[in-house]
């Protein structure tokens, strides 16, 4: 599963994107979160707020409740502020 | 079904409305949004990250969108990122059709939704200091109208 | 009180919105609307009648509104007069704020307060034909949703 | 007094403006246009329907029942059609 980070998100985690293989108990972009919270400091600090955090799974917004089976990549971000 | 012209662009470069509002001349009534980079603010540089792929995706698809909704006859969205400095272009969004009204509102309809649709980003830098701009509720608000 | 910049013509030379746009450029939100003759109901010409002097005043009147109302920093109305063809641009309306909810809402009440406060008459000209185009309750409604 | 006529009631009434004297009864736009209709055809024609009038009185939008008085230019013309 291809994990892209974008804004603070990326800055705190120090890439932009990586490879994860999450185990099965990982049913849910939250869960996938908690999952990621482990591997490092700045995945820790960068997740930290849930609450702060949106996600795209294949390009699409979600919330996040939402399923990852079958995913090919998901994005996690702060809230968008464009335009 | 239809026939309008649609144009979406996630570009490095500086934006020129003035060709875009000429090109949209393709119906009765022609409606622009141009967003700038304030002046007045303390901020040195605007840098907008975006996410490649995904966002020309929910650009297209506000864009098709505007188009059913009000039978435009064209639709424009254009979106800067990089760097950019205080009274350079951010953004640009049109729309035409043979109604005044349908051009109005869906020309805002762009604008508002693009704020909490598309995947961008912004960072000020204010004295050297970088700083991510936090999201706004009066955004979500203004996209809200529209559902 | 305010500095705003208000433009207001009233010619019957061809109107050039890409200029009009970009000298809006004085706040972080530049929103105008472009009206053009309709090129699908069989009308060669377009002939625009107006009450000189009381067309200015009621133009400089809608843009002062405009400017109070919605702090703008800049607005601009310009309407064609005399005879035109189809294709060509009979009105323009453009407002600049620091906010672009003001700048888009100013740039829609401009236009749909001209239709009904400011002295001009619309002449068609259909196969050889002349007549005086009839004012619609549209406008009317569209007007007093701003009262 | 000052009359301008535009549109079509410049077009039946065969001129764009014309000075007039009216009689001290007439207090009213209202009662100018019914006035007026009695000087020639061509006023008869312009002024057959008072509800599709509108007026001016220097350069101001006035309902019909406006007072004339202290007029120096009164404008009669069909509803407008600009923008």
């Amino acid at each position: 599963m291809q994990l892209l980070y974008f804004a603070w998100v990326r800055e705190r985690i120090g890439v932009g994107s990586e490879q994860v293989d999450p185990p099965q108990t990982v049913a849910t972009v939250a869960d996938l979160i908690a999952w990621l919270s482990l591997r490092s400091e700045g995945h820790a600090a960068a997740f930290a707020e849930p609450d702060r955090l949106r996600a795209a799974v294949d390009q699409a917004f979600v919330p996040l409740d939402a399923p990852v089976a079958g995913a090919r990549e998901i994005a996690i971000f702060p809230p968008v502020t464009g335009g | 079904m239809s026939s309008a012209s649609i144009r979406v662009l996630v570009t490095t470069e500086t934006i020129d409305p003035a060709a875009e509002l000429v090109a949209l001349e393709q119906g009765g009534a022609v409606a622009t949004f141009t967003g700038l980079v304030r002046r007045d603010d303390g901020v040195s540089t605007l840098e907008l990250e975006h996410y490649p792929g995904a966002t020309e995706a929910a650009l297209l698809h506000l864009a098709e969108q505007a188009v059913q909704r009000w039978s435009l006859s064209a639709a424009t969205i254009i979106h800067r990122v990089g760097p950019m400095k205080p009274g350079e272009r951010i953004v640009f969004t049109g729309a035409a059709s043979a109604h005044r009204a349908a051009a109005l509102e869906a020309c805002a309809f762009l604008i508002d939704r693009l704020k909490t649709d598309a995947p961008f980003w912004k960072r000020e830098v204010v004295a050297g200091q970088g700083r991510w701009v936090e999201a706004r509720d009066s955004d979500d608000d203004a996209a809200n109208r529209w559902r």
